[in-house]
């Protein structure tokens, strides 16, 4: 069975995507920096959009400054500068 | 003797629907609460010189609900007398003039309640994953279309 | 070009009547406010370990009104953002849970609206000529009188 | 015609005086130490209450530490400690 994982485009970030959302099949320790790769490989538009966004993996913030490896079956979201209130 | 204490009760919802700030702030009412404060957010006509014709939200709507909590979760440890908070969202179009956010916090005396709100409203506009585009007019013949962006909030309030 | 200037407007009263939330806060709507902060006082059922039966206010009406307008005056003076002001206060009986007080106030920006919005309650308490009587219940049989008092605020909050 | 002016009694002095309000007869010179001796040779029991209380006149707060006169038709109210919000 070939795993997966699911990435969310919210506000600019599904503007530059044309799509809200990407199934990517999973591969052993792929890492967010690999992540990055693969999500301009599909998306070159998101260039400038992920140079100020933050991930998300499973609702949760990542922190920037350090690597983290996606698993089977997380929703990573890609979390432009956020506007609410 | 007083009544027994009540339980803490959150509410957190993103919702299409017009917000009532009546509604949240029933949620709220507590017979141990001396005070009821609440903030919302309204869309104002105008950004910057540029006439706003209306907003869209868009939300992440289950990691922004999970956001809320846990803010709030932060909110009960920083102020011990909060009773009950509440604070609801709206997505989708938020013309001029309506609401886009509630926050209502019940207290037992009023300065935590007012702290708490202030701080939970500034809290929300850097952590929660909800975004706003302005659709402006442009000024020229009705229905022209004056361009639109997303926004991003900056720290200061 | 955004819509020209509104006129500011200030809303007291002392009333009879209960007080709705939203009523209040609807008067103060603008499409020039990005916020609407209030503040309701509600009555709690316990006062340092007595049980709150009822409470009654009692006003100097005109110059309760009078005093209300000044203390928004000095509000607007201190706060150059704020757009409309209301502030309506209950008299008569108000039982546990009743709202006895709201103050809303919109403001082009949050912050300046809520920092008022906490002065003028503040400002209400020691400056306006209203009384509250706290009337106990005893703990013993039901209709039992546990006495009555007028309070005085102190001027901490 | 004799000239006259208004003592308004609220809350706890209300109590004490057992009345919501005082007519006085003006005469020409009465001070607010004067006033405060008419109030209690009327309402003895008002002693206790003037002693934390503040005079409104003409719904106007008066500085506690300066004398002030009375006027013919004045509204004069006594104002105990406040309770308001």
């Amino acid at each position: 069975m070939t795993q997966k994982f699911t990435v969310l485009y919210f506000a600019s970030a599904k503007d530059a995507a044309k799509t809200d959302s990407d199934t990517f099949e999973w591969s052993v320790g792929i890492t967010s920096a690999a992540l990055t790769r693969q999500l301009l490989a599909r998306h070159p538009a998101l260039d400038h959009v992920l140079k100020t966004s933050m991930f998300a993996v499973n609702m949760e913030y990542m922190d920037q400054d350090q690597s983290w490896t996606v698993q089977p079956g997380d929703e990573i979201a890609i979390i432009p500068p956020v506007s609410g209130g | 003797m007083a009544s027994p204490a009540t339980a803490h009760k959150d509410f957190v919802k993103i919702t299409d629907d017009v917000i009532s700030l009546d509604e949240v702030a029933k949620l709220v009412r507590d017979p141990k609460a001396g005070a009821i404060s609440t903030f919302s957010g309204t869309t104002r006509d105008n950004f910057e010189d540029k006439e706003v014709k209306t907003l869209a939200y868009e939300a992440y709507a289950p990691m922004a609900e999970q956001t809320m909590k846990q803010l709030i979760n932060n909110a009960r440890a920083k102020w011990n007398d909060l009773i009950h908070v509440a604070i609801y969202h709206k997505i989708g179009d938020c013309p001029v003039g309506e609401t886009s956010v509630v926050i209502a916090v019940s207290s037992g005396h009023r300065r935590q309640g007012l702290e708490a709100t202030a701080w939970l409203i500034d809290e929300l506009k850097v952590q929660i994953p909800i975004w706003k585009k302005e659709i402006y007019t442009n000024g020229g013949p009705e229905g022209t279309d004056g361009g639109e962006v997303w926004k991003a909030n900056n720290t200061l309030p």
